[in-house]
């Protein structure tokens, strides 16, 4: 893998990075000016460039992790990507994970006068983002390159199922939310609310990866700051030998 | 493996019950949470009938956190984690041994908190069958859930305070599940709780599995 | 190979998350032979010890320890060593022979080896039955030494193991090493007594800023080992001419 | 309407500093990881 420049954004993330921006406005001039407020709910109908966009990108952040995490077990194909794409997914996912808590929250009380409802998907989303700092805080309090993998590939897993779990608990607990109203069979939305929905998928979706990409390489960066710091202690700690029974090691 | 498993069961309540620290100090901390319980609803008789379940399962929930940071910190006391290493027995033993211990100590505190609510809550206690199965199922499950984390502070110096934090959210199903079934053998839910049961299934035996095949490389020193 | 070697290290090098407790160790231990290792605090004799028995997984060089490699048959390793740490590693709950016993489980023991260890360290009826939180440091350490004893371990690796005990008993120890060791047993053991080095062990070896500076022996034949400076003494007939000891406190 | 305004806001506001902070660590890193490496990194 070539070094990437000092300067820290390689051509990759400068494409990324601008088509995310342009996509971004867009969905903002088509979400809050363009397309006609819904009949029903009024302006409210505009959180709806935000909220599905938001939480879609939460769950695949979540989804990369937890694959990630099954990669990294998998004996075969051990490699310490998979522990980076992770740790990428999981802390992007966190970040998702919260702008999805904020405007499902604000869209609530907006339509239902509350801040927060006993709703199937607000509380998985809420046990989610709990079981995320989780993960994260575990991530932090190892050291250890190659036990913190393991510990967080096979916390990560036990999540995800729990994930599983979850889902069916919440909605058999309650089922209040609005079902998803673009994959259903035939959307109630159309014309230009279904054309600014795509784009603020599109626009999510390559914020995502801008900072998958990011935080990705973070991880190399911070790996290689280790290896460096590495070198130099075991310098140091030889150095401690006796000094006039230094013996030369063979360098092997 | 099972072998073990007895043999690590047998250590860990033998400990237990020489030091008595489940019986002193676990079990009146719940019954304490419980009166909290009932002077957060201030005397309201009839919400606390309706809450008791769920008061009861969160007493549990607490409880089972303390039992199993108690079960690792006799490990980590004296450096006896290094002569379990040693010792050769099966992790997977050693990881299903201890889940046995945990979940005897829990269901003996369960019984505690069960006569708790009766007589704090006024709740009466009928459709056994199910309340008993869920009891059992859903405390495998949560000692199940707390072993498999708690391999963790055995084997990094985690600080306690990050066990609950990776629990509680995990359990989150747990307590859900139990207070429902719960409140449908009570008779306050409509639901039939046998369908909560299957969930608690699914929970434990995910734990079960996942921490036997975890436990090994979990318990590590890192 | 004309020797049998029980323990052989080459460069080893482990890591305690970026610290490197050990820098690149070369040692080799023959079967039956006491090996005392000699050096300061933090010098990474205890480190050592725990590599040999597969505790600390090795972040560079190789290791052959009984055969297995300590990093990644670990397990299947363990079962044929015996470790004494620092701190006993007993339940205080737990009497005596409890503890014993327990230790002692995986190996399948004898009816009555557990109490026969015991009594070779002098721990006998009433004391065996007390809570091991009772007894004294000098006691309890015999009690670990009598778990190690009743596992019939193959290699005996003990970190400062006369700590704590009385004239007595230390002879008692030093007859339990030379007996088991003559059974074809390896010990290595970590101590800042120059007394037990010098009439127990057979070799010393000194261990220094992650290394050990005469771990090989010189007329093993491994090509291409380089002549280590300084007399390698060896051979329990030639009696072991006191090397004036440099003690001086490391940087550690 | 404010509230659709504040649902925009609040979550550009979430992501636009996480970025900022996931950069910052990245420009600082590469700035400790660089200069002892000098111009051969190009």
């Amino acid at each position: 893998m070539r070094y990437p420049q000092a300067s820290g954004s390689s051509r990759l993330t400068r494409v990324l990075g601008w088509s995310a921006l342009a996509a971004l406005a867009l969905n903002t001039w088509w979400g809050l000016w363009l397309s006609p407020p819904d009949v029903v709910q009024g302006q409210f109908v505009r959180m709806l460039y935000i909220h599905p966009a938001v939480a879609t990108m939460c769950y695949a952040g979540f989804g990369v992790c937890a694959l990630g995490s099954v990669a990294w077990l998998w004996p075969r194909l051990r490699s310490p990507r998979w522990d980076r794409l992770a740790v990428a997914g999981a802390e992007v996912g966190a970040v998702f994970c919260f702008a999805t808590l904020v405007t499902g929250s604000i869209w609530g009380r907006a339509s239902w006068g509350v801040w927060w409802t006993w709703d199937a998907r607000l509380t998985l989303t809420a046990i989610l983002f709990a079981l995320s700092l989780g993960y994260l805080a575990l991530r932090r309090s190892i050291d250890n390159p190659h036990s913190r993998a393991l510990a967080s590939s096979m916390v990560a897993v036990l999540m995800a199922l729990t994930v599983v779990v979850d889902h069916y608990a919440t909605v058999w607990f309650v089922t209040l939310h609005q079902n998803e109203t673009l994959f259903q069979p035939d959307p109630t939305i159309h014309g230009w609310q279904l054309a600014t929905m795509l784009v603020s998928f599109l626009a999510f979706g390559l914020v995502f990866a801008w900072m998958m990409v990011h935080r990705y390489r973070l991880e190399v960066l911070e790996e290689r700051y280790e290896r460096e710091g590495f070198t130099s202690a075991l310098e140091a700690r030889r150095s401690e030998a006796l000094p006039e029974r230094r013996v030369e090691v063979p360098a092997r | 493996m099972w072998r073990d498993a007895l043999v690590v069961a047998g250590k860990d309540l033998r400990v237990e019950g020489r030091s008595k620290v489940a019986l002193n100090q676990v079990v009146p901390y719940s019954l304490v949470v419980l009166l909290l319980f009932g002077f957060a609803f201030d005397q309201d008789q009839p919400l606390l009938v309706q809450a008791a379940p769920g008061l009861f399962w969160l007493a549990v929930l607490f409880s089972g956190l303390l039992a199993v940071q108690r079960t690792f910190s006799i490990e980590s006391a004296d450096g006896a984690a290094d002569s379990l290493r040693m010792s050769g027995l099966e992790p997977a033993g050693i990881f299903v041994g201890k889940v046995v211990a945990v979940a005897v100590q829990l269901l003996l505190l369960e019984v505690f908190l069960a006569v708790g609510i009766v007589v704090l809550f006024h709740s009466r206690l009928e459709g056994a069958g199910l309340l008993a199965a869920s009891a059992v199922l859903s405390t495998t499950g949560v000692a199940a859930a707390g072993v498999a984390y708690g391999a963790l502070s055995m084997g990094t110096r985690v600080r306690e305070t990050l066990l609950p934090l990776l629990l509680a959210p995990v359990l989150a199903p747990v307590v859900l599940a139990a207070t429902e079934a719960w409140r449908a053998a009570l008779g306050f839910s409509s639901g039939d709780g046998w369908r909560w049961l299957g969930l608690l299934a699914g929970f434990t035996a995910i734990y079960l599995a996942g921490g036997v095949l975890s436990f090994g490389a979990l318990m590590e020193e890192t | 190979m004309p020797y049998d070697l029980a323990v052989r290290l080459r460069s080893a090098v482990a890591l305690a998350g970026r610290y490197p407790l050990l820098a690149g160790a070369d040692l080799d231990v023959r079967t039956g032979e006491i090996l005392a290792l000699k050096g300061a605090n933090g010098a990474g004799k205890t480190s050592l010890l725990r590599v040999i028995a597969g505790l600390i997984p090795l972040s560079g060089g190789e290791a052959t320890v009984l055969g297995l490699d300590p990093t990644s048959d670990a397990r299947a390793l363990r079962r044929q060593v015996g470790l004494l740490g620092h701190r006993n590693g007993l339940y205080e709950d737990l009497s005596a022979e409890e503890n014993v016993r327990f230790a002692a489980r995986a190996a399948r023991p004898p009816k009555g080896a557990a109490r026969e260890a015991l009594a070779r360290l002098g721990i006998r009826d009433r004391l065996a039955e007390l809570p091991t939180g009772k007894l004294s440091a000098g006691q309890r350490r015999r009690v670990a030494l009598a778990a190690l004893l009743a596992r019939r371990p193959l290699l005996w690796l003990l970190d400062e193991p006369h700590a704590g005990l009385d004239a007595e008993h230390r002879e008692l120890l030093d007859g339990l090493l030379k007996e088991v060791a003559a059974l074809g047993a390896t010990v290595v053991l970590a101590s800042h007594e120059i007394l037990t080095r010098e009439v127990l062990a057979h070799r010393v070896a000194t261990v220094s800023g992650g290394m050990v500076l005469d771990g090989l022996i010189v007329d093993s034949p491994v090509p291409d080992a380089p002549a280590i400076d300084g007399p390698a003494r060896d051979g329990p007939a030639a009696g072991n001419m006191a090397q004036p000891d440099l003690e001086q406190p490391s940087v550690a | 309407m404010n509230y659709v305004v504040a649902a925009w806001l609040s979550c550009g506001a979430i992501l636009v500093a996480y970025s900022a902070r996931t950069l910052r660590r990245e420009r600082s890193l590469r700035r400790s990881l660089a200069p002892k490496d000098g111009p051969r990194w190009r």
